[in-house]
């Protein structure tokens, strides 16, 4: 034991919870849906200790408006759920992404599409999480692979929609939201906690658009800003226009307030990538597997490496570009039918690049991509 | 890399199996300085019929969090005996309730057969003590966790009210795996 | 002559909001407002009431009666 | 028209509805004749009487016509998605309980689809004032039935009149739990003025529906001559008000709409409700 | 025990589910106790009773324990989305008006996230039946309060005890234009034969919410004993015919659920009003 | 005017209705939304003229549903909606997907996100018609950019639909949806007609996804095979299932089917392709700008091409990596901030990819397109 | 032993259905049945009425009684 | 390439300058034989204030459907003239109701100014004519549809009761051009 700190062996889903206390979350709205359910629980008993407010709503696009209203009003707010009731949010998250509203949404991914396998795990809704709600709008997803790591990036995804005033995805899969892991809780201040930037000027002076801000700071609702919020393109000072110019200026701020920053926002793993032949790109629950079959390959004296993003939208695309210049081939191993690969061919030109894909119920396992290794290997 | 060890904790819904997997994990990952992640059945298998907690143990990180090639599987029913034991890896260790699993599956482990319920509901009057003697049992027979770090996993998770009966049933669990042992030679 | 002159109440029409929609016109009482092209204009001041229903009823915040 | 000696008391200068306009965004959208424009300024005279400042009002839409009156008003506005609009009134109020909560809505935002988070935040009761502006079709979007469109009645979607019965907003209102119901019509707008008072002052969901008219789309559609017509039919001789009722015989309440305060009890409401939650959850309930 | 007697002299020759049954199909996959079984097997004699054949029926449902119950029918069956079985149903029915649509859901899937559906269909008054299984809790899920979980209630995220009000579903469906209203029990359960029969037979959108229970995680959650006490308590106790009501003293009916057939009246129903539109487009009207 | 034939002026909305009504289309369940709302206008009077069902319902998540069950108790259906309707029906159309129900999803495109610009035209919810909906599933959509296309593909549209039965969008932007072109009605016969295929065994033995169809014949609710439907993964017979086996099976059947059958599927324009050194790829109203400068460019000299997408999912790789190999630069104009260009970048490996891009409600004009020709010839 | 014999009734328990809730036995007015570790058993058949009630109330089809 | 010809429209709401456009579409590609595309203002700008539709004509296909270089433009009021008449191409046509506007634009276009709506009001009874007048103008003055498409275009999309009254506003439009022409001659 670490000290005085407190080690707890934790499921995924209860450290996505600890996380999102931890960052200052006092807002939950959701909508029970497996597995992703214990994140409302949990939240249902400990928000109320903090002074923060648990709110079941009656389906998930009340919940995603309900925290959408909720940041406005000032909290930091959080909903959880899975793949039909993230299809079901994307109007609003649509409107979170445009109106550049600070939330984080969880969606424990399960098999699909519809109904699917409720309680089998699946990564197959990574590019829903790019595409799933119409017109161009910026993404930023993370995707831890173990329970420490899901506290972490619970943390950062606060941290990350509070500073680019946008909604932030985690994504992860029902084995690494029901595994249970050891986590050593962060003491207060051990992780940095960062909050929007709030308006300093007048009030009258205030414009929730502000185009000299690429993030222009957010009043809240009842502290004397009396703004417009709308779904509408608008324009600096939030209210409609029809203007061609502004039009296209509001949508690209919203992409390019994250592009610009993708350095600070991009964070990956790299694990004996340098030099290596053979590069598994993989992310959440087969990133644990592909590093077991690294470890595997490594034994064998194949040079295998594994680059493992933790934000997964925006794409690492350099880092990708990087790994493949002196590998042979990528490896993408996803429990789905090959979505993540999409993006990998398109950045590793020239290397080949093969999936593992599986859409069962089941994990990766570590055999399957050893195997794809040592044939390209 | 370092070694993983893998259990398996099966039986039926309701004899706690999923606590015992915590526990375990627990004993390690806090009480003693290793790795563990624990999993289990989830899902349709969790309302009734066979249930499955697994716990891998390393000194290392644990990347796959799935059980492979198991170290140890305790059965407390025939249906979770039958259903899981194919994953026990050569020799590997397999306990199960004599009274409750008669077809002894085969296969190259060493296989522990003892009454777990039945002495529960004797010497403790009480059947769902049978996952803490087994947590006992395995222990002894493994060596994967310290005692001394059970006994403080045991102690943090069982409510006050039942300590001492748990605190019996561990102890028991113990001694009978010595003398299953012992008996094996 | 020898009476005291009536004060007359001010109408006050803000013809860039008016949409010439006729309400006013229609729902005065005494025929005061008409319509006159896309705007609303005083036509007889002398018989308005005061009673504020051409303001209360605009849907355009575009008429105004002062006393 | 009591309306007329109700005016000559109280409004010898006129009402300065600028103290709450944005400056510099009139003209409004709305058509000529629209009702939308009437009721705004009810609602405006209320919330003056009613002595909440502009920064303790918090006003959210959801899309439509009636849905972009938060655009032009000086208090937190929040103008949402189709329907939504409860939902995210439901996050703010609960983020911020004192914040006096205003919802304007029209009958296909709230009622079509908008119906779930409808009824469910009458059930909640949570504390806000609901405006539904009911003129029985779709405006922004060129003229569909809604769900308040007469059986009967012809719409872009309805050539051969409207098959549908019509929700009575009221009627759900109360059946699922609002704690204050009421109706008003923009025809009579200082009647309309003291039922939102009394919607804004109540503690607890209070839904008040006015009929109002849409000249454009469902007046031309229906064959009426002008708005005043409309106004005339619909509004004035096709409601009645409740204290009005009982006196009149049955043959001519029969068939109308009832107007003023429908329906007022006192329930727990769900913000108070939470505070108490959050006091048993730290131990001090 | 009424039902003893009624009982007694009807089924002498137990009922033979298996005629409705997909063969192979049992045991199913309700938790011991669970009364959604009980309110099947009322289901399938009412509608044995119908004389219905099976080609005629379409069962549809979203997504709930309860909503697991076309699996086991050998009708049309549609097993849709959470909440939306209704809309769903509406299709099926419009595109195919001789089929005899009944629709299985839970109280989540019906007055949560289906709400609007719900409203909006017994507001068109389509012919289809809707049985409601009340359990005051979202059992698929694992426990969560329902929109019909008592105020105070336990569960995995009322932990503090519930505090939102409820749904009267039947107030509900009245509000919103259902033409026949009816509450049941899984405890009555020839009771709720007959009214599940009734409800079959009526012409326009009938709506019956059923009493039953989730002995797992409502039972277990409120500290019940057994499913016996639960039904006990809240389907024998809690309850109270209508018949019966207007007999009883007030107290012995205060705070109690009615059961039986709470509203019938006659209204055009949906597909006979389409075809008569189609009459009239086609010139023929 | 050509014969008997009727030829009329008609709005691209219209030709929509004209070629649903055409293909047999006998139901529709919408939600008015600018600007694809002449749809259900023009339905709502014509389809009761044919014995047809026009039912509003009470929002996009109930018309999709509405149309799967009219589907499967045997009616051709349709719905139109555009970008946040689109959002609000992903849910729906996942089920549609796996439950394998025939149906027709127009999205007239306009401006995003969120309610965005309603009158102005756009593309940008075309990765959103792949990806939006949770889970892998399959996607065939079909993007026109005239009003006579309108009507054909509308046709084409019904076809795909039922002869694979599987949810076939068609998405155009509002400038095609509200420009008005001549079109000669087709007569009776005179465009194919396909109707899905119907069991012809035993009602006991019918299995409503019977593996020994690529596309399993689909029974009509109601005329006596009692069959069950679900949005769970499923057996043969319709049943859920948990084994993994017969869920990947099932989910990969559903993609096959579309994979095996591309060939029939796709369907391209050519314009001036064969040995062009700057091809551009465009669809929707990008591609008639883009025909325009393609010509003025040839005037000028430049070898330009226009490679024209009828069927842009599945996305015709093969088309595009064909027309690649002798090119120098590929152009991609798009009402939207870059989507189909990750397509074209992924599969046209080794050759410059450019995009034209605006957000603004304006199309992409001739210029914009000669001067990227110019740049890169 | 002259009286009529009195015919018992059939109470045929499906055992691999029967889930052991215990509303059978719960409910029988006469007491007829009995949890038997994971299923149920008749107890007293004499007792049984032939009301029915415990295949009425069986959320599983697991018994009936034949005349 | 085949010649483009580019129409613009322009005036307020109600003053039919929609329904202008579809007809002379319909002139052109049903009974001339010819193509046309007709598209229009939409949106906010529809609700009142200044409102265009545009078509453009050509012997082959057109693609780009929107108006970028005006071969001939109407304009009914100011607010529509002035929004709108940058476009117009040189050596192109405007035409423009005398008493509407007043500020008349410059460019290197042929302008025709006539009292439109006044001709309409005085001549017809009814203002609302002005759209098909402009018809006959346009017809007159541009050529690029004959004069039996365009009546043949006007007769068809124009109910019954008002067809005298139409056709005569048509007849009056080509007259009063050929008119203008002469004295510009
Ligand atoms: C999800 C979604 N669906 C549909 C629309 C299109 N839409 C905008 S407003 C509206 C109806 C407005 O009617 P109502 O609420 O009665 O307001 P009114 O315009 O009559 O005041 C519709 C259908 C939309 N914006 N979003
Ligand atoms: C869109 C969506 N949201 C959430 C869920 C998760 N979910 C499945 S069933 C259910 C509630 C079931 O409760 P109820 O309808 O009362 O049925 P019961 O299980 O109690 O019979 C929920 C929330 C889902 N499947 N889909
Ligand atoms: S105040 Fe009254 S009388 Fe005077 S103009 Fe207005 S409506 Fe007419
Ligand atoms: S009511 Fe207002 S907008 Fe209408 S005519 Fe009178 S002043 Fe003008
Ligand atoms: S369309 Fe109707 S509701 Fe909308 S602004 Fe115009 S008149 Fe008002
Ligand atoms: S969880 Fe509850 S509702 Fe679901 S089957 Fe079990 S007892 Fe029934
Ligand atoms: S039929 Fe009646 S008496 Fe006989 S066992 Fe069943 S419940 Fe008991
Ligand atoms: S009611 Fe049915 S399931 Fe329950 S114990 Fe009796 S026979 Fe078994
Ligand atoms: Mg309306
Ligand atoms: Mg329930």
């Amino acid at each position: 034991m670490a000290g005085n700190k407190v080690k707890r062996l934790i499921q995924g889903n209860e450290a996505c919870a600890e996380g999102a206390l931890y960052a200052g979350c006092r807002f939950f709205g959701g909508y029970p849906i497996t597995p992703s359910t214990e994140i409302a629980e949990i939240l249902s008993v400990r928000l109320p200790r903090v002074g923060g407010k648990f709110i079941q709503m009656e389906d998930e696009i009340a919940s995603i408006a309900a925290i959408t209203g909720a940041s406005l009003a000032g909290l930091k707010s959080l909903t959880a759920t899975s793949g039909p009731g993230f299809s079901l949010k994307q109007e609003g998250i649509g409107y979170a992404c445009l109106a550049e509203v600070p939330c984080v949404i969880v969606n424990v991914m399960r098999g699909g599409p519809s109904t699917g396998y409720p309680t089998g795990p699946s990564q197959s809704d990574v590019m829903q999480a790019k595409w799933g709600t119409h017109g161009d709008h910026p993404v930023v997803a993370l995707v831890p692979s173990t329970v420490p790591e899901i506290l972490s990036e619970t943390v950062r995804a606060f941290n990350l929609a509070e500073e680019y005033r946008t909604p932030v995805f985690i994504l992860y899969d029902e084995i690494v939201g029901h595994m249970r892991e050891a986590v050593t809780l962060p003491e207060p201040g051990e992780l940095e906690i960062i909050d929007r930037a709030k308006p300093t000027c007048a009030p009258e002076e205030y414009h929730p658009y502000d185009t000299n801000y690429d993030v222009p700071p957010l009043a809240a609702y009842g502290e004397g800003y009396r703004f417009h919020i709308t779904g509408l393109n608008h324009r600096e000072d939030g209210f409609p226009t029809n203007d061609s110019a502004l039009i296209e200026e509001g949508i690209k701020r919203i992409i390019d307030k994250i592009e610009k920053n993708k350095d600070k926002i991009l964070k990956n793993e790299e694990y004996l990538v340098d030099g290596a032949d053979i590069v598994v790109f993989a992310f959440g629950s087969s990133a644990r597997s592909a590093r077991f079959a690294v470890n595997k390959a490594r034994e064998k004296g194949i040079k295998a490496g594994l680059l493992k993003p933790l934000t997964l939208w925006p794409f690492p695309e350099e880092t990708v570009r990087k790994a493949a210049k002196g590998a042979k081939a990528i490896i993408v191993p996803e429990m789905n039918l090959g979505q993540i690969i999409y993006e990998v061919e398109r950045c590793a030109k020239g290397v080949e690049v093969a999936g593992i894909n599986r859409v069962d119920g089941e994990p990766i396992n570590p055999a399957q991509i050893l195997e794809a290794i040592e044939k390209f290997s | 890399m370092s070694q993983r060890y893998e259990l398996r904790f099966s039986g039926s819904g309701g004899q706690g199996m999923i606590l015992a997997g915590i526990i375990m994990a627990e004993a390690a990952c806090i009480y003693d300085e290793k790795n563990a992640v624990q999993s289990q059945s989830y899902g349709p298998e969790s309302r009734g019929g066979a249930s499955k907690a697994e716990v891998v143990i390393s000194d290392g990180p644990i990347d796959y969090p799935k059980a492979t090639a198991i170290d140890c599987m305790l059965a407390l029913t025939q249906e979770a005996c039958s259903k899981y034991f194919k994953d026990i890896k050569d020799g590997g260790i397999l306990l199960v309730d004599s009274d409750e699993v008669k077809e002894l599956p085969e296969g190259n482990f060493t296989l522990y057969s003892f009454p777990i319920i039945d002495t529960a509901r004797k010497e403790l009057g009480r059947t769902i003590t049978a996952n803490i003697i087994s947590l006992g049992m395995i222990t002894e027979l493994t060596g994967v966790v310290t005692h001394a770090a059970m006994e403080e996993a045991v102690y943090a998770r069982v409510p006050k009210p039942f300590l001492d009966m748990n605190k019996k049933a561990l102890q028991l669990g113990f001694e009978k795996a010595r003398e299953l042992k012992e008996k094996k030679g | 002559m020898a009476e005291a002159v009536k004060q007359l109440p001010r109408i006050v029409i803000h013809e860039k909001l008016c949409k010439a929609c006729s309400i006013c016109v229609d729902f005065c009482p005494t025929n005061v407002l008409e319509l006159k092209g896309s705007v609303v204009a005083v036509r007889n001041l002398e018989a308005c009431t005061r009673c504020q229903l051409c303001d209360l009823r605009c849907p355009d915040f575009a008429i105004q009666v002062f006393d | 028209m009591s309306a007329t000696t109700a005016a000559k008391k109280k409004l010898s200068v006129p009402f300065d509805y600028d103290k709450y306009l944005r400056p510099g965004k009139l003209p409004h959208i709305w058509c000529p004749g629209c009702g939308h424009g009437i009721v705004l300024k009810s609602l405006l005279r209320a919330i003056d009487k009613s002595g909440l400042t502009k920064d303790e009002i918090c006003m959210v839409s959801g899309i439509g016509c009636s849905s972009r009156t938060p655009g032009y008003v000086d208090f937190n506005t929040l103008h949402t998605l189709h329907g939504r609009a409860l939902a995210y009134a439901t996050g703010v109020k609960l983020a911020k309980p004192e914040l006096n909560v205003i919802i304007v809505t029209g009958d296909g935002d709230a009622l079509a689809i908008g119906g779930n988070h409808f009824i469910h935040t009458c059930r909640r009761n949570i504390d806000m004032t609901i405006l539904v502006y009911s003129n029985f079709i779709y405006g922004m979007t060129g003229g569909q039935f809604s769900p308040t469109t007469p059986v009967g009645a012809l719409s872009n979607t309805s050539r051969y009149g409207n098959i549908e019965p019509v929700f009575d907003c009221c009627d759900l209102a109360k059946a699922s739990g609002a704690t204050f119901v009421a109706r008003g019509t923009a025809y009579h707008t200082l009647e309309l003025e003291r039922t939102l008072l009394a919607a804004i002052k109540h503690k607890g969901t209070s839904v008040v529906e006015i009929i109002d008219e849409c000249p454009v789309y469902y007046g031309r559609n229906n064959k009426f001559k002008s708005v005043t017509q409309m106004m005339e039919d619909i509004e004035k001789n096709g409601t009645v008000s409740v204290k009005q009722a009982d006196k009149l015989p049955p043959e001519k309440v029969q068939g109308k709409l009832l107007r003023g305060i429908l329906h007022q009890v006192e329930r727990p409401e769900y913000c108070e409700g939470y505070e108490k939650l959050i006091a048993k959850a730290q131990g001090k309930g």
